[in-house]
């Protein structure tokens, strides 16, 4: 799609967000987009401990790098249309926490865009994540996994 | 010298015990690495929250730099841990 | 989440489905997932030439088959649940054709079991496309393409 | 000789004229791919619709088969090209 921008939506919020209208935004009104690929990210309890989560994030940071991940993304995948979401705050078991979505004429290229841009959002982008603990315990800070890491260096290496 | 204006996250900001500072930078501070060894002979808040200095992640004008980038211009310089969104 | 069975939702209909709705039904309810990828293949009009693609199917083995697929995935990528939707008959552009769902504890694993249901589904699935053209020329049947083939068979190397 | 019933799709189907078709199987068509050559050999529809034997699929009951899996007793027999959903 050489020569029509690709729309890009990038949010940094406190509320929840609508995954479903998010979606079909992205593609409404539009015959060219083949494929669309969604990724929500959901605060997890591990068996019950979690009262919840609270994000803490760069304001201002946050959003240029996930708008410069995103970009850098759309170029290399010759995306349609990417929208990322990105809550902070206090995040309840089962709520969303982050949603991307990438639109492409076809379904590699959306797979693809999606997983460069969780996998970059994870390592690069500032946010840090705290547990809250329903007995009341004394909040840990999440750790970095090397895991995200590798996710992310698999990209440098195609 | 010249002032910049420091911001921290997470355990970092919770270390130092606030969440920004405004200093002095002399003229020997170069490099973010440099301005990591400066702040941790400040004091000991500094320097729990600064201890391992390989695994604190510095912001220039909100981007992302190496420990060896030169300070150069920038304003504000942000210093955190590894990253855990998404 | 071994001991607790996967859900899983699979349907072949003529009637268009509720992405939204899908997606949110998957999750409901849970606090152990981690982790949705959706896919939603359109309906793409190359240029404005295309007036609608006739899509037919084998009824009872293509539910068969997405159903062999989606059990695969939940197996090999330990998935918590998948939903799979494909539509059948006249789709005009811009209308959804496939939907597919994954939920999982971790991204990887949505991503992948998204990604393996769709490549195995579109070299698998008995369905077939015919194109209908807006200038009312004779339609053609879509041709099978070698690059689908190829995205099924990496995931048998690996 | 046993009776199977066939079921054709798409370019196979338009080719041949017909959805289906009940036929008595020889005993000498072993295979799904006996069946094809077996099949080319009844008529010009036939022979046109199954000209290059490899690009035709073939399930029993339901499920893929490669051209060599022994027919068995197999019900339904569907022939067809490959497959371009999704």
């Amino acid at each position: 799609m050489a020569g029509i921008a690709a729309s890009l939506t990038v949010r940094v919020q406190a509320e929840v967000f609508d995954t479903a209208a998010e979606i079909s935004l992205l593609s409404a009104g539009r015959n060219d987009i083949g494929a669309v690929v969604s990724f929500s990210g959901l605060c997890r309890d591990e068996g019950g401990t979690l009262e919840a989560l609270e994000l803490e994030h760069y304001p201002g940071m946050a959003e240029a790098e996930i708008r410069r991940i995103c970009a850098e993304a759309i170029r290399r995948f010759d995306l349609q249309g990417v929208t990322a979401i990105h809550r902070y705050g206090k995040i309840a078991p089962g709520a969303p926490i982050v949603l991307v979505v990438a639109a492409s004429s076809h379904r590699q290229a959306a797979f693809d865009g999606a997983s460069f841009i969780m996998d970059f959002l994870k390592t690069g982008a500032p946010f840090w994540k705290k547990e809250h603990r329903v007995d009341g315990g004394k909040g840990d800070w999440v750790s970095a996994k090397d895991a995200d890491d590798s996710a992310r260096d698999r990209w440098r290496q195609r | 010298m010249r002032t910049v204006d420091l911001v921290y996250f997470s355990w970092v900001r919770e270390r130092i015990g606030r969440g920004e500072d405004r200093i002095e930078l002399p003229e020997t501070v170069k490099t973010a690495g440099d301005l990591i060894r400066h702040l941790k002979g400040l004091g000991d808040d500094y320097a729990s929250a600064l201890e391992h200095e390989n695994v604190i992640r510095v912001a220039f004008d909100q981007e992302h730099v190496d420990h060896d980038e030169p300070i150069g211009g920038a304003r504000e310089i942000a210093l955190f841990p590894p990253m855990t969104g998404g």
